[in-house]
């Protein structure tokens, strides 16, 4: 393996002067940059030569607040991390708090968990997908495949009462047990959007101007997407099956049936038609967890942990002691142990990371996020180097690069 | 003029340049606020939430309001969607006053109204500390449905608005509160 | 699972570089570790060529703030993954307020670039060596690090808190 | 380029090379069209917002109401759990004791004699519903915070936030 | 009423046609690609949305005359005017329907029947990138001059192709009149039927030269803002739109005059001259046009656009050689005919 710095000197790029560059900024407010941030390209009549991005547009600070805040509260912070797969945060974040107060869920909220993280991640791809033919002039496809993932905040709506920023479940499971609407909207999903999805996947899959745009355009190899921290569909597009789903696997998705697809080269193309792959595996996954929940039938969707779970409503209104648990938990007062936690699950964008120390206080002591695209996005120059503008927009929208995330 | 021309009293009730003043301030008025083109300024969620709006199940192009102009020269609301930093706000005030006359603003999202729930060192407290806002609209993110609402809002401003009103001398006042060119 | 143990490690580190390393593996499943400031670069150099090892997957870098910790108010952990033996190891050093200096990781890891600038724009690290070592997230005017512990959260200019709309 | 095999379950997605028919263009834009053309006479799904409603879950976070009993009377009891669990800091209250005589309008002995909620800074999250202890804030599933033209129309007050009186 | 009163009312009626169907192409654009996108478009400006473009003309109209302080000022005005005008004046040469028979005299439903008048469209055609690449370099703007750069390569290559294709036309056609083409292709004598292939190389090349996607690289939103109009607001802006949909209109009259017959439809071809003749005629014409600017729209909301380089690729290496192929086809196939 080499280095980065073996890599770098190994460059040897000639100093141009004679040439006029001229510099072009892309962002902080041009279309194609979906979320802001700047690119500011320095090109030789279309071909660019360098590039260097500013980024911070919409930094807020989530790490500070969540100093701030008790642990419950730090779930609508995460909502707004990735806001296109908005579920996969509440629970990557549920999931460390979980395993630092040593929570153990009921394998049906594991399921249940399941279903809504690949709804999102399935989401999450709609979105990327479809832009990356916006992006490439073709709208209409956009708006066939989101009027399914419309769909999606319906089922969301149902679950939680949120369509995007979702707040879902609480520390220890879900607030309320999934509504039978819930599965009867799942089923219609799984019978109906494949048909919409494969109309959208002709549309552009195979056509050959979106063929030519994509392949070969962006590419980057295995050894550099390793060293600049790919993860995720990034970085399966270019040939490794690291998915945390397997790699690691948590909340039972080992005992889920799924392919991890790999790409071959880690254009443009391989990255859109890993996500597309993925698609498919994630309504394999939802058809397998929805049949799992509904045989164990109606039962527990949450821990049966009362320091950490707030007691149900009617026992509050009531009983003294449920009250006292409530008011604790609410408080914040919940006995947290010391100690240091490193969770991570499979987002939408790859590697999604919590990093919490606790000292026992009723915030987490820090609280750092490991943001795939923030992570990932620094290798943009380097992929973009000497392709054409178009290209640069075409990569950057199949990166999917959430800019929530990227400044948090 | 020829002097066997007699010109006759206006009727009473529409003496004066209101009458024709006012006429053509409806039309004007009844046409702008039926082709409001926007100019996305989405950061974050709200924009994801403002595409739902754009597409088949809401569909703001009933409105007449689908060209989405980028260019800040052609467009006539500047729908302001997210978190915006403050490393933000002056790119945002750029863009306001590259905006040709007559502009308007809609505030979508908490965020963007008031900054949310990021109280923090590195979020504006709302875009009104920077630019005149017309209509905000409440949400975390807003439903469409919310941002449909506030769109309609800003038709029945517009749809009162006289022609002349951005030579008025309190627009003028308004402007020159927020330093704008 | 993993198919590292700490022993192995420890084994292989000491074997190879000559200096012994501790590393305690937590209740969570993850390796910890603790080294001195000047072996860090030497040790992460070591981890990412070895082949064995293979450490070639640099997750995270982040830095915490202990106030109270009078002459190791900074830590910086590092967390490090091998892939190949899906085993991650996390590393932690410590800097005094006075003279935070890290080495910087970019040479190994082109990753390390946008983390460490996101570290010292936060916590004002200096990452000895970094190409372009200047803030990241927030305005370039900012003097001050906004992520250490005495940093106010609020924004000052925040109106609709205390002001008349509200009977606080 | 290498395909690095790190589980079992890797599905590699092979490149198809272009075929002739791919290469000419004109059959995957018929196609294309073809597509486009079959939605032309699709039933549309577009709703007409202000005279249509989208049907909405029963579960859906939207605008506040302070409840009422079933005597009438305002079941909030000024605990400020909902002030607390408020992320966004929206929610300010001041409480005030029960006079005799007013138990028809208040519930308990204590009552919020101002509430307030600043609707813009609000994010709809639903916590205040889940730490209210005596069942007093909802958020209704059918009404949603409309937009406004000013600042202040959106710190809701008691008079906008409490349920009418049921009418008897 | 002397020939020229009359030809004077054909041309007044034939520039407010242009007008109106160039501003109705802007409503049907948005329908149709609200339609094909499961929506509904604009329906709230009169009943079904039929005033918006009224209501957009007039937006427009009243908008802030905003010209940027580092532009070349006169150009920068003279550039949408450019256009525009070059986009009205191709409509001269086209045959809209067949002779008026009137008073017992022949009255020409053309505003002038030129001998040359492909050669007349094309020089026309080729004048109005201009307007783009004035507009686009006085802005000042790096996004204006890469779009009006990208407009007048790309103009300038497929203008060769365009040509190409129609020298095998003439060759079948033997006249260079566009009331000539036209009279041949009585009954079901379409020219597309005898130059298919020159016909698809024409109708791709339409594409091109008006700017629509997927070729619509000068102006294509995600990359280029706005392309060589970013910098224009107000009617300017409104020119530069509408002459777009002029171009559209033109291109589809010259489609269908070239390859489509016409005015001409079987049982037409077979009619006396008189007032039915020549409303049908113009029926049958114009609904050949309304089917070319669908299916230009159609076109648009289907597939993705080319990258600059391939487009030229398309038009260089692949649509050239093809119409040489095409005219020495054409070319043996008369020599073996006669």
């Amino acid at each position: 393996m080499k280095t980065n710095l073996d890599y770098l000197s190994e460059i040897h790029e000639p100093e141009r002067p004679e040439i006029p560059y001229t510099t072009l900024n892309l962002g902080p407010t041009h279309p194609a940059t979906h979320g802001i941030f700047q690119n500011v390209l320095k090109m030789d009549g279309e071909r660019i030569v360098s590039g260097e991005q500013t980024i911070g547009y919409i930094h807020r600070a989530f790490e500070k607040i969540a100093e701030r805040r008790p642990f419950y509260q730090i779930t609508p912070l995460t909502d707004r991390m990735n806001y296109c797969s908005a579920p996969i945060n509440n629970t990557g974040w549920m999931l460390t708090a979980e395993k630092l107060l040593k929570i153990k869920v009921p394998k049906r909220v594991d399921y249940m968990r399941v279903l809504v993280m690949e709804l999102a991640r399935i989401t999450d791809h709609i979105i990327c997908n479809s832009i990356l033919g916006v992006d490439t002039g073709a709208l209409t496809g956009f708006t066939y495949v989101y009027q399914w993932r419309e769909f999606v905040y319906e089922i969301y709506e149902e679950i939680c009462g949120a369509r995007l920023t979702t707040n879902m479940g609480r520390i220890g499971g879900f607030e309320r047990d999934f509504n039978p609407i819930v599965f009867e909207k799942t089923k219609k999903f799984l019978k109906e959007f494949p048909v919409i999805w494969k109309q959208f996947e002709n549309l552009l899959s195979r056509n050959r101007i979106f063929m030519d745009r994509t392949i070969d355009t962006g590419a980057i190899s295995v050894e550099r997407a390793l060293n600049y921290g790919f993860t995720g569909p990034n970085l399966r597009a270019c040939g490794i099956d690291y998915d945390l789903r397997t790699a690691e696997p948590y909340c039972s998705y080992e005992d889920f049936e799924f392919d991890v697809p790999v790409g071959t080269t880690g254009d443009t193309y391989d990255r859109f038609v890993v996500r597309n792959e993925e698609i498919w595996q994630s309504l394999r996954i939802i058809e397998q967890a929805l049949d799992k929940i509904e045989k164990m039938g109606p039962g527990e969707f949450h821990a049966d942990n009362d320091h950490y779970y707030l007691p149900p409503k009617q026992e509050v209104y009531k009983n003294m002691e449920a009250l006292i648990y409530h008011f604790k938990i609410i408080m914040g007062e919940i006995d947290a142990p010391v100690g240091e936690v490193y969770n991570a699950v499979e987002g939408a964008n790859g590697e999604l990371g919590f990093y919490l120390i606790s000292d026992g206080g009723r915030t987490p002591y820090r609280l750092h996020f490991r943001r795939p695209c923030f992570i990932y996005y620094q290798a943009y120059p380097e992929i973009v180097k000497g392709q054409l503008l178009s290209d640069a927009i075409v990569v950057m929208s199949s990166l999917n690069v959430i800019a929530g995330e990227l400044d948090a | 003029m020829s002097e066997k021309i007699k010109i006759s009293e206006a009727p009473e009730g529409h003496a004066g340049p209101g009458f024709f003043a006012t006429s053509l301030d409806s039309v004007v008025g009844l046409a702008r606020k039926n082709s409001i083109w926007p100019l996305p300024f989405a950061t974050s969620c709200c924009g994801i939430e403002f595409m739902s709006t754009m597409s088949s199940h809401y569909d703001l192009a009933r409105f007449g309001s689908e060209r989405l102009s980028f260019s800040p020269r052609q467009a006539d609301l500047l729908m302001v969607m997210g978190t915006i930093a403050k490393k933000m706000g002056p790119v945002l005030r750029q863009v306001y006053e590259q905006m040709a006359e007559p502009k308007w603003v809609i505030a979508v999202g908490a965020c963007a109204s008031s900054g949310g729930i990021f109280d923090t060192y590195s979020v504006l407290q709302g875009i009104d500390r920077i630019i005149p806002v017309d209509v905000y609209v409440p949400g975390c993110p807003p439903r469409p449905e919310q941002i449909i609402e506030g769109v309609m809002r800003i038709q029945d401003l517009i749809g009162k608005e006289s022609v002349r009103r951005r030579n008025s001398k309190e627009y003028q006042q308004l402007m020159e509160e927020y330093l704008v060119k | 699972m993993r198919t590292l143990t700490k022993e192995q490690i420890e084994q292989h580190i000491s074997d190879h570089l000559g200096s012994p390393l501790s590393i305690t593996e937590d209740e969570y499943g993850i390796f910890n570790t603790t080294v001195p400031l000047k072996q860090l670069y030497q040790l992460i150099l070591f981890l990412f060529k070895d082949e064995v090892l293979g450490f070639q997957f640099l997750t995270d870098i982040c830095a915490v703030h202990y106030p109270d910790n009078k002459g190791n108010e900074f830590a910086v952990v590092y967390h490090l993954q091998s892939m190949q033996n899906k085993t991650r190891l996390r590393i932690k050093i410590f800097v005094p307020l006075e003279k935070p200096e890290v080495p910087t990781l970019t040479g190994i890891y082109a990753s390390a670039n946008w983390m460490e600038r996101e570290t010292y724009d936060f916590f004002g690290i200096q990452f000895l060596g970094h190409p372009n070592l200047k803030r990241i997230l927030n305005m370039d005017e900012m003097s001050a690090f906004p992520m250490r512990k005495e940093y106010p959260l609020e924004d000052p200019t925040r109106e609709d808190k205390a002001d008349f709309q509200f009977g606080r | 380029m290498a395909i690095i095999k790190l589980t079992s379950r890797i599905k590699v997605m092979e490149r198809k090379p272009m075929s002739f028919m791919e290469r000419i263009y004109l059959p995957a834009v018929f196609k294309g069209m073809a597509i486009t053309l079959s939605h032309l006479f699709k039933k549309k799904t577009t709703i007409s917002y202000p005279e249509q409603k989208r049907p909405m879950s029963d579960v859906f976070r939207g605008l506040h109401i302070l409840k009422r009993d079933e005597n009438g009377a305002e079941r909030c009891t000024a605990c400020g759990l909902c002030a607390l669990a408020c992320p966004a800091e929206a929610i300010t209250m001041t409480a005030a004791e029960r006079k005799a005589g007013e138990q028809l309008l208040y519930r308990e002995e204590k009552y919020a004699a101002v509430y307030e909620i600043n609707m813009l800074r609000c994010i709809f999250c639903g916590l205040c519903e889940e730490a209210c202890p005596k069942a007093a804030i909802f958020l209704q599933n059918d009404v949603m915070a409309p937009p406004s033209f000013e600042r202040g129309d959106f710190i809701y007050g008691k008079d906008r936030l409490v349920e009418p009186f049921p009418q008897i | 009423m002397s020939d020229w009163v009359v030809k004077f009312i054909f041309i007044v009626v034939i520039f407010a046609l242009s007008l109106f169907i160039a501003m109705y192409s802007t409503y049907a654009e948005r329908k149709i690609a609200a339609f094909l996108q499961d929506r509904l478009g604009p329906n709230r400006a009169g009943p079904f949305g039929i005033l918006q473009p009224l209501a957009d003309g007039v937006k427009l109209f009243f908008k802030e005359e905003f010209i940027p302080r580092a532009s070349d000022k006169w150009l920068f005005l003279m550039g949408p005017g450019l256009f525009i005008c070059t986009a009205l004046m191709t409509s001269a040469v086209i045959p809209f329907a067949p002779d008026l028979m009137w008073d017992g005299k022949l009255i020409s439903m053309q505003a002038t029947d030129l001998n040359v008048g492909i050669l007349y469209i094309f020089g026309v055609v080729s004048l109005g990138v201009y307007g783009i690449l004035i507009g686009g370099w006085a802005s000042n703007n790096k996004f204006s001059l890469l779009g009006a750069i990208r407009a007048a390569s790309q103009n300038i290559s497929y203008e060769l192709a365009m040509g190409l294709s129609i020298v095998a036309l003439i060759m079948v056609t033997s006249s260079l009149s566009l009331k000539d083409i036209v009279s041949q292709q009585s009954g079901w004598h379409w020219n597309v039927i005898y130059q298919p292939l020159g016909f698809l190389i024409f109708i791709i090349c339409a594409f091109a030269e008006t700017n629509r996607a997927p070729f619509d690289l000068p102006e294509c939103e995600t990359e280029l803002v706005g392309g060589y109009h970013t910098e224009y607001s107000s009617m300017k802006l409104g020119f530069y739109l509408f002459a777009e949909y002029i171009n559209m209109f033109i291109s589809s009259a010259v489609l269908a005059t070239l390859y489509f017959g016409g005015y001409q439809f079987p049982f037409i071809s077979s009619m006396d001259p008189g007032i039915a003749k020549t409303i049908l005629g113009a029926a049958v014409m114009f609904g050949k046009i309304f089917f070319f600017i669908f299916f230009f729209m159609w076109v648009r909301w289907t597939l993705p656009r080319f990258r600059y380089d391939q487009l030229m690729n398309l038009g260089w290496k692949i649509l050239i050689p093809l119409s040489v192929i095409n005219i020495l086809l054409t070319a043996g196939f008369i020599l073996f005919k006669s």
